[in-house]
């Protein structure tokens, strides 16, 4: 086993991992960028546009993604996934898998010939399964690396891609690998899930077509997205009345997550002022409990979605069932009246909250009674971890947006090159002017 | 291309500060205001590099008026504030000469935020020119009752 | 290195699927079924829409499948270029065929 | 080089939608076609992509493409990327051009698509023009200073000078005040983990006092700022202290004078000769010159009168993070009954005289027991314009202030533990207990039988003195939004009101620094995602309260991260700047000195002799290193001889234009 040496090791491709290896490589720091997924982004590249500037989120990410991508000081290893942390004395023995993407990274251009050419269609994760792509296919139009993946478990192994493929890249022999990297420090950076669709039994997501999650909309909002245009899943029709259930997957006691997921306000008030601008008939009711947007600039846009007829009911949704035309109809106990209503929308999100994406265990940490990874200093060192030399950023640190994602970022970067420069002593020049 | 068809439109050239007056342009834009789109808007360091000749070629050549947008007292160059205003002043002189209406040209202050300001700006520059025309109709019936006093 | 790569996979590719087709039988049996339901899906709902352009529940009322799986097949014929949008029948988007390029 | 034949590129940028739903971005493209040296054309769904760059990159090496107009997002966010991109393919960075379509175009004329269009065609023709004129230029190396000066000695500045010194570098942290801690001092414990708010800060100080690459300026103002990224020269002002480590004691018992002491908010008195609060850092006193007034001192028998004496240094700084904090709003006179009736009173307030009476076992205010007390939320936060009162600036602090409503509950959980009885009223607008462990306050405050009352942002609740002979002395009037809009009166014995985070005064060092304020006039950030720590200014970054409201562990954050960009900027030991500075045609320069009379900047352009022909000549030579490329020397060189690289004059007349063309002739041109 050849062992790759780096400063750092960045655990996760998102956002959060992406700001974290650029500010580590940009301080001179060698690091390694490790990726489970065949290409970098996380669940920001998903995105439509992003508060409080409606920037158009992949104007914000793709030059970071091209970024790490070309920096020196950066390698990056897209499809593989963490097996073991083992300290070593200087720092850590990582053990990667690397999957095998049966296509030649070093060969395949991104043409996409093998996509067209490959007989089966599956749903696409990307586009939370709403949306299809091929068997063999480059993951979407923005991923870094633009290289294809062959999933193996939906291949009919016809060769038919093989056979196209201009370069030759497609590569059945490839097997899965195992390769260490040891580093002076790890930067965890491995981003949240949405809480289960269905988790909240009453509410019928996962089981009635017309609820969906946010990162549902989020695809219909995006230019790329699989309808290329809002329409409800059930049965595409472009909804004109469209309904935010607050709350959805956070501060439940009955879901056994306590905690407030921080973006949920945001997201949904954004959403609600992207389809207005979609499809400008669209009614769109906010039902809330406290309204949290508590960010920079964000106070402001919750007014401009108030004053663009965005309605805000404080209420609490105790089931929604659907009418005979798939309609969700909301049974919602108005908290500021004190009475129980009915209200039929063509379209249901159901604002889910967050919940950490790898289990901490895997690099010998314990959670926190939150399921996220604990901060033993969070008001002296917020990104350290139990483990010294072991450091947290992003969204595997908690529930955060994205402004806040790059700010921890910037500090895990900061945190783990003084870790790494105290352990491999002062390498950068002295300075030839000492100070007076 | 027949699909663009070409309405007339007086034009206005803004040059606008990085640090002022395009930041706000920029910010207008991310706020997803509305104005004319008769608004050519050109990015330059500090409005005090242009001498005033080249407000009057600009004149000339058909820019039916001109919006500097500078930091004011806020720029970070020491120059930008006095002297921007003082070559305004010699070119509305230059102006005179020429026969070009001063109202075409304009200084304002705008800063990275002045979402509100730059809008009334370009509101005011298009109404004037929607009244008083377009500069070449002007040079032109200036030069003709010039050479008609002559004769 | 390339060169002897590529051409031991020259002679062995044929037999390199065949292995892999051995090791993956349940995978292929499988997708092999679900490519057949793709095609007939595929040549259904191209057939409905050879004349007139449709909505999805229309669509679905013809091929006798739930609305939201007819759905999911327009987006991804519409991906690869099979169908188009052709303006909309109240709030439902109409789905035509693409023209053969 | 110079006879190389142009090879124009031309991209214009979907954005995604962004640009292509307005502006008809393939006719664009097909009309740039036909524009004088362009060589290829093309739109793209996301230029920013790697796919997209890959494409310019691609085009540069295989068409030989050697000028690059792009059309996309605002230049602010995407020329640096693009000027990667090119370079990576082998060209001058500055044989680019970029046109902001979305912001300046797209974004701002919506309803006309034909208008977008006709605007996007001149505004990329000017581009072409531009690009046609562009010349390769180098980027200017200066040597940086290794050293990095932060503004602030509150938790922020405290840990982005400790983050900046252990990677090598200098600092040189300057306090305003005598002591180091700022806000967090003033803290009992901190959320949510209930630490000791001081010992967790002294951990902090020990720290940053230890480090041998540290120097510490309290008591100290910025009066100068010159230079430039890498090279800040910074004039401080530093007061004496008045007292040495050895007679502190015997000076603070000498002196009588009292004035209010605002490390508790004015609800204490302290001497003009003081330590901030026990134990802290720097541990000698300090005179408070701004009331000391020549008052004299009874000292062993003599009388004594200090004198401030201040020195001034000068300091070298390759960077400059600006900690400069926040202050806690300070309701005016009335609003909701504050400093009109004494039992009114603000949370940090309530915190130092929970504090100073530590060991109090019954609840006193104003000589009565307290028993019940409403907390107000959202005080000087979450303003409505035309709905609240303006502030001095003309004004309304339409922010949330974000830790306040934590704050609040983490005291009622501290009330209450102190003083089980009590009853508290917690009056409200939206709860936002967001942080990883903030919630649980909000549930404990539930089981612990606090009252919330919601009331509406526009109809706040009413503070009135009770009429004589009442139970209590305060009366509360709130519609509560909880009992469906029940007009509740709650007579209380103390109203506490959550006031939020302000901006702090510090005008002159933001027009010192050409820093920017953004509309809730904390300082602004270049951009939240993409450069969240950086201001405009390059070299100038931001930590902590300064930028917004942040509590203790994102202001910890925030400081980190502003550090880790003051490493990578300084970190080599140089800095590079853009080429934009003044270059003169030695040619056409006659040595009228017009230029040198023009400039401002010291030892940016000067005359220098040179023979030529034979002759003695005098021509302009610039030093770029001090040249701000402001162009003062441009528009009055009467031979057109000098310019600013790559904004010269004869790229604007091109750019006038091909904007003055009518767009018949660009069709027909086509």
């Amino acid at each position: 086993m050849n062992n790759l040496h780096v400063d750092a090791l960045v655990i996760g491709g998102g956002i959060a991992g992406m700001q974290a290896a650029l500010d580590l490589g940009d301080q001179g720091f060698q690091v390694a960028l490790v990726e489970r997924e065949p290409s970098i982004g996380g669940k920001m590249i998903t995105l439509s546009k992003v508060f409080p500037t409606l920037d158009c989120c992949s104007c914000i990410t793709t030059p970071k993604m091209s970024a790490v991508a070309h920096h020196p000081n950066i390698k990056l290893f897209t499809y593989c996934e963490v097996q073991s942390v083992d300290e070593n004395g200087a720092g850590f023995d990582v053990a990667i898998l690397k999957k095998p993407r049966y296509v030649d990274e070093n060969k395949c251009t991104g043409c996409r010939q093998c996509e067209y050419e490959c007989p089966i269609t599956v749903p696409s994760p990307f586009d939370r399964n709403l949306g299809s792509y091929r068997a063999i296919r480059v993951p979407f139009s923005t991923a870094v690396p633009q290289t294809a993946v062959l999933d193996i478990d939906n291949c009919l192994l016809c060769g038919k891609c093989e056979k196209i493929c201009p370069v030759e890249a497609v590569d059945f022999t490839q097997q899965p690998e195992i390769f260490g990297i040891d580093t002076t420090a790890i930067v965890l950076a491995t981003g949240f899930e949405m809480t289960d669709l269905g988790a909240k039994k009453e509410y019928g997501g996962g089981e009635l077509p017309n609820v969906i999650d946010p990162l549902m909309m989020e695809r219909f909002l995006a230019p790329t997205g699989p309808y290329g245009r809002v329409l409800r899943p059930g049965d595409g029709m472009e909804p004109t009345t469209i309904a935010y259930v607050q709350c959805a997957g956070s501060r439940d006691q009955t879901q056994g997550i306590e905690y407030c997921s921080r973006v949920c306000c945001m997201y949904a008030i954004k959403q609600a002022m992207l389809i207005s601008g979609a499809l400008p008939l669209a009614e769109i009711t906010i039902y809330y409990m406290d309204i949290r947007t508590f960010g920079k600039g964000y106070e402001q846009f919750y007014q401009n979605a108030q004053a663009m007829g965005v309605e805000f009911v404080r209420g609490k949704v105790a089931s929604i069932r659907e009418d005979e035309n798939h309609n969700p109809v909301l049974r919602v106990e108005l908290t500021e009246e004190g009475r129980l209503i009915e209200r039929t929308h063509d379209l249901v999100v159901l604002s889910l909250g967050m919940i950490p994406t790898a289990s901490p265990q895997v690099f010998g940490l314990l959670p926190s009674s939150d399921g996220f990874i604990s901060l033993p200093a969070l008001n002296a060192s917020p990104c350290a971890t139990e483990r010294p030399g072991i450091f947290v950023t992003g969204t595997a640190s908690g529930p955060m947006d994205i402004v806040d994602s790059i700010i921890t970022a910037g500090a895990a970067a900061s945190d783990a090159s003084a870790y790494i420069r105290s352990k491999i002593g002062m390498r950068v020049e002295q300075s030839e002017v000492a100070y007076a | 291309m027949a699909q663009i068809i070409q309405t007339q439109q007086p034009k206005i050239l803004i040059l606008a500060t990085l640090a002022g007056g395009y930041a706000g342009a920029d910010s207008t834009g991310q706020s997803h205001l509305d104005y004319p789109a008769n608004t050519y808007i050109l990015p330059v360091m500090c409005p005090c590099m242009f001498p005033p000749d080249f407000f009057v070629r600009a004149f000339e050549r058909g820019i039916d008026g001109i919006i500097v947008m500078y930091s004011g007292t806020d720029s970070p160059y020491k120059v930008e504030a006095d002297g921007t205003a003082k070559l305004i002043n010699n070119a509305y002189a230059l102006m005179k000469e020429r026969g070009i209406d001063i109202r075409r040209l304009r200084l304002a202050a705008i800063c990275t935020v002045c979402v509100k300001p730059f809008l009334k700006e370009v509101n005011q520059m298009n109404e004037l020119l929607q009244g008083i025309g377009f500069v070449k109709s002007e040079i032109a019936s200036r030069a003709a009752s010039a050479q008609g006093a002559q004769a | 290195m390339t060169t002897p790569t590529t051409q031991t996979k020259n002679i062995s590719r044929g037999e390199m699927l065949k292995h892999l087709r051995e090791q993956h039988t349940e995978t292929v049996a499988r997708t092999q079924a679900l490519l057949k339901e793709q095609k007939r899906v595929q040549q259904e709902i191209c057939k409905v829409l050879r004349d007139n352009p449709k909505t999805v529940p229309e669509i679905a009322e013809a091929v006798g499948m739930p609305a939201h799986e007819v759905l999911w097949y327009v987006a991804s014929f519409k991906k690869y270029g099979l169908i188009v949008e052709n303006g909309m029948c109240s709030d439902y988007p109409l789905y035509q065929k693409a023209q053969e390029k | 080089m110079p006879d190389e034949k142009l090879k124009i590129g031309v991209y214009t940028c979907y954005c995604g939608g962004n640009i292509s739903h307005t502006v008809k971005c393939e006719q664009v493209a097909k009309l740039m076609e036909g524009q004088p040296d362009v060589v290829i054309s093309r739109t793209n769904m996301s230029l920013c992509s790697d796919a997209g760059q890959s494409q310019i990159e691609q085009d540069i090496k295989e068409l030989g493409v050697n000028r690059v107009v792009i059309g996309a997002c605002a230049p602010s966010l995407h020329e640096q990327t693009f000027r990667g991109t090119v370079m990576r393919a082998g060209l001058n960075p500055y044989l680019y051009h970029h046109i902001g379509l979305r912001e300046q175009d797209s974004w701002v004329h919506a309803c006309d698509c034909e208008g977008a269009t006709c605007k996007a065609v001149r505004l990329m023709a000017a581009g072409v023009a531009k690009a046609r004129l562009l010349q390769p230029l180098e980027s200017i190396q200066l040597r940086a200073e290794k050293q990095a000066l932060v503004i602030g000695g509150g938790v922020a500045g405290l840990r982005a000078a400790l983050d900046i010194a252990r990677q090598d570098l200098r600092v040189v942290l300057v306090e305003k005040s005598p002591f180091l801690g700022g806000r967090m001092a003033q803290l009992e414990t901190v959320f949510p983990t209930g630490e000791d708010a001081r010992e967790l800060l002294h951990r902090l100080i020990e720290q940053v006092v230890a480090h041998p690459n540290i120097t510490i300026f309290t008591q100290t103002e910025i009066t100068g700022v010159s230079g430039y990224v890498g090279n800040y020269g910074v004039q401080l002002l530093q007061h004496s202290r008045g007292v040495s480590d050895e007679d502190s004691e015997k000076m603070i018992e000498a002196c009588q004078r009292l004035v209010p002491d605002e490390f508790n908010y004015g609800l204490s008195e302290r001497k003009v000769i003081y330590r901030a609060y026990p134990g802290c850092y720097p541990p000698s006193a300090a005179v408070d010159w701004e009331y000391y007034f020549d008052h004299p001192l009874q000292v062993n028998g003599k009388q004594v009168v200090l004198k401030d004496e201040p020195k001034t240094f000068d300091v070298n700084a390759g960077a400059i993070v600006v900690a400069t904090g926040f202050d806690p709003y300070e309701p005016r006179h009335g609003e909701y009954g504050y400093a009109e009736i004494p039992e009114v009173v603000t949370l940090p307030q309530l915190i130092r005289r929970l504090a100073l009476k530590k060991d109090d076992e019954i609840f006193q205010w104003n000589g009565h027991p307290v028993r019940d007390v409403a907390l107000i939320h959202c005080v000087g936060s979450r303003e409505v314009e035309g709905v609240d009162e303006p502030h001095e600036d003309g004004q309304v602090n339409n922010y949330c202030s974000r830790v306040c409503c934590t704050a609040a509950l983490h005291m009622t959980e501290e009330l209450h533990q102190r003083f089980p009885g009590l009853n508290i009223y917690d009056l409200y607008q939206d709860i936002r207990t967001y942080g990883r462990g903030h919630e649980e306050y909000y549930r404990h405050a539930m089981e612990n039988c606090v009252r919330f009352v919601r009331y509406h942002g526009a109809e706040r609740p009413e503070v009135t003195t009770a009429p004589d002979g009442d139970s209590h002395p305060v009366l509360v009037r709130v519609k509560d939004s909880l009992t469906y809009n029940e007009e509740l009166e709650i007579p209380v014995d103390l109203v506490v009101l959550a006031v939020g985070m302000m901006p702090r005064d510090i005008d002159n060092l933001v027009k010192m620094l050409k820093v920017s304020r953004g509309n809730d006039r904390f300082l602004l950030e270049v951009h939240p995602k993409l450069r969240p720590v950086e201001t405009a200014v390059n070299g100038v970054v931001l930590a902590g309260t300064a930028q917004g409201p942040m509590n203790i562990q994102e202001s910890l954050s925030a400081a980190s991260a502003a550090a880790a960009k003051v490493v990578s900027l300084l970190g080599q030991g140089k800095v590079e700047l853009q080429p934009f500075v003044a270059a003169v045609d030695a040619e056409k320069c006659d040595g009228t000195g017009a230029c040198v009379e023009a400039c401002v900047y010291e030892g940016a352009i000067a005359l220098e002799t040179f023979e030529e022909n034979g002759r003695q000549v005098k021509r302009a030579v610039v030093t770029p290193a001090n040249c701000s490329g402001c162009g003062a020397c441009v528009s009055v060189c009467p031979n057109r001889a000098i310019d600013v690289q790559g904004w010269t004059l004869a790229q604007y007349e091109a750019m006038v234009d091909a904007i003055a063309m009518d767009i018949v002739d660009l069709v027909e041109a086509a």
